[in-house]
């Protein structure tokens, strides 16, 4: 049976415009060019077979259909295409069902459906499918806004003044001042203090090139900034610098560094020297 | 054109100010009115309605709320204000009307339908169309999200309520409705009440 | 509403749709009609213009183009007001407790007690509140503003005189300033009399 004989009807409907090239293009050198990724899925394509075949969805065949459903994905093995699993699938249920439809239902098991049950209920997805795609056109045809009618072009909208009331309590006023004051009281014990030394890089660099400028032996940073890391004003900001520029100095090959694991001991020593 | 009193003119002055529909309650607000004058509002709300009913401007009922709107006999005279909403993909329009129709719905129900797996994008193109929204979780295992429409669905649309969508009660009669049973059984009509069904839970609720 | 014809229809739809007020020639071109109905459209814009007086949406003619606008005496409906409550930071809090107690003061003495700069902002929210007042100026250099409390300050903290702030006993008894303060530490008794002390000029002499 030529799977899409009658196809004019399909290029004139507007619905199916999706599946046109999904059928055969070239019939008259007998080639079919099948394009199986045109279909949503199989009860899609099943869908498309009612309709090329005018089957009434209300009283539909389902063994007509899986016939047909059965043949066009044969068709398209034969022309070695890649088929999704899914129509596989529904290809392998549709042989089961046929078989139970076309064979005497012979079991008494109550659980199990028999063809006729089977056959019915794909009947009613597919004509739910068919439904819920009609909804949706109707819906698209029907009124739109901005398109069928139209909200006020300039509406000058309604503005919400926001107008903020403060709270506060007594305590929270009292708990504030005191606070406020008690502070002030704390930095007026001390007076006048002196700002506080903070080493640069390109001073923490000069250090160090003039310490490690004796030797070439492993020495931790803190044995070379000893001096300066005795002063508690001075050691972290000398620790810091220090650190900065001994990279500084490792990244253009000057020293070379070394911990052993995090935490231990930073080692410096100068490079090229060794050896 | 026929008198109005002080509070329709209000009331009118307001729903033609307001960049959307506007329901009762916010309508009290803004006249700075308690509950006890709702039906009186509504009663001014009506008489606005039936004067407006033959201009080329009526007042509108969606999604149980109210709006100014260009009558739609006139829609070809409009052409010009015309905006090209983007073209749904045939999966998002069937998608659309999936939800429309059978909500609250999950996703897995939605493919249950189409018979295919519903891309991801599918869905996020129509959240973009604010026309749908998750409502909560399905109470089943994996707790999966419900979907359904929103007022801007009934608003862009035009219904007052879902019940208007188009041939709900041949779909209806015809069984089609159902998310499982075959035709010939008894049929939830759609529903996009904001409280959640009996098998719905809250959307926050997914520990577990 | 008064009859209308099919064409004063849609004249009202076409203004009411507008994204902006359209002349004559606009409107004409969109009813497809050529000059000769100008006048005729005129005698639609002026029956629409007399069906919409009293109502709460008027037919304005701007500068010789038309558009529908809310009618001016119900402009005031389309403002809402809404009170959001707000807690004040604490640099203002403390701000606000050192004018109580100290005023009136200035802006430096006020940075000198809190021994920080008080950001113009902060003065700006205490004014707002209205618990503050600039009282007068003080008659040092640079004539700056002094400020005390009001009597929205009394009100709001349910004091009858500002007398009724405790002092420094109470403060300590209260657990909020501990006992060991420097000796000359002390809380002002705070008065806020409505005349200006000796060292204030009022505020409007600012020329020196």
């Amino acid at each position: 049976m030529d799977l899409m004989a009658d196809n004019d009807e399909h290029r004139n409907d507007e619905d199916w415009e999706g599946q046109v090239e999904c059928l055969p293009k070239d019939a008259s050198d007998g080639g079919f060019i099948v394009d199986i990724e045109g279909f949503e899925g199989p009860l899609d394509l099943m869908l498309a077979l009612a309709r090329t075949h005018k089957l009434d969805l209300t009283n539909i065949s389902i063994l007509f259909l899986a016939e047909q459903y059965l043949s066009f994905v044969e068709k398209a093995r034969a022309l070695r295409l890649d088929i999704a699993a899914d129509y596989l699938v529904m290809a392998a249920w549709l042989t089961y069902l046929k078989s139970r439809l076309l064979l005497p239902d012979d079991s008494d098991d109550e659980e199990q459906l028999s063809g006729d049950e089977l056959a019915a209920r794909l009947a009613f997805r597919l004509k739910r499918l068919e439904a819920m795609r009609g909804a949706g056109k109707i819906l698209l045809e029907g009124k739109q806004l901005h398109n069928d009618f139209f909200p006020r072009g300039q509406p000058e909208g309604i503005t919400v003044l926001r107008q903020s009331l403060y709270e506060a309590d007594i305590y929270d006023l009292l708990t504030a001042y005191a606070a406020g004051r008690l502070r002030k009281v704390v930095s007026v014990v001390h007076p006048g203090r002196e700002r506080r030394k903070v080493w640069s890089i390109k001073q923490a660099r000069k250090q160090l090139e003039k310490i490690i400028g004796f030797g070439c032996d492993w020495a931790p940073i803190d044995a070379l900034l000893a001096g300066f890391l005795a002063d508690p004003e001075q050691s972290r900001t000398a620790m810091a610098a220090a650190f900065g520029a001994s990279l500084e100095m490792a990244r253009e090959g000057v020293l070379e560094l070394r911990q052993d694991s995090p935490f231990n001991p930073l080692y410096l020593r100068r490079k090229g020297d060794v050896e | 054109m026929s008198s109005i009193t002080e509070q329709q003119r209000q009331i009118e002055a307001l729903l033609f100010a307001a960049t959307e529909p506007l329901d009762l309650r916010t309508l009290l607000a803004y006249l700075s009115l308690d509950d006890e004058h709702q039906e009186q509002i509504e009663e001014d709300l009506i008489v606005l309605q039936q004067q407006y009913e033959n201009r080329g401007v009526q007042l509108v009922n969606v999604a149980g709320k109210w709006a100014f709107r260009t009558a739609i006999d006139l829609r070809d005279l409009l052409e010009r204000h015309k905006v090209v909403p983007r073209k749904l993909s045939r999966a998002a329009l069937e998608t659309l009307a999936i939800i429309a129709y059978h909500q609250p719905t999950t996703r897995a129900e939605i493919e249950e339908i189409r018979g295919v797996t519903t891309s991801k994008g599918t869905l996020d193109v129509l959240l973009e169309t604010s026309w749908i929204r998750p409502r909560g979780r399905r109470m089943t295992p994996g707790r999966p999200v419900t979907y359904g429409t929103s007022d801007g669905f009934l608003d862009h649309f035009g219904f007052d309520s879902i019940k208007e969508l188009p041939g709900l009660a041949e779909l209806k009669g015809a069984g089609l409705l159902d998310s499982n049973l075959p035709a010939g059984f008894d049929v939830p009509l759609p529903h996009d009440d904001m409280a959640l069904q009996q098998d719905e839970l809250p959307l926050e609720e997914c520990d577990e």
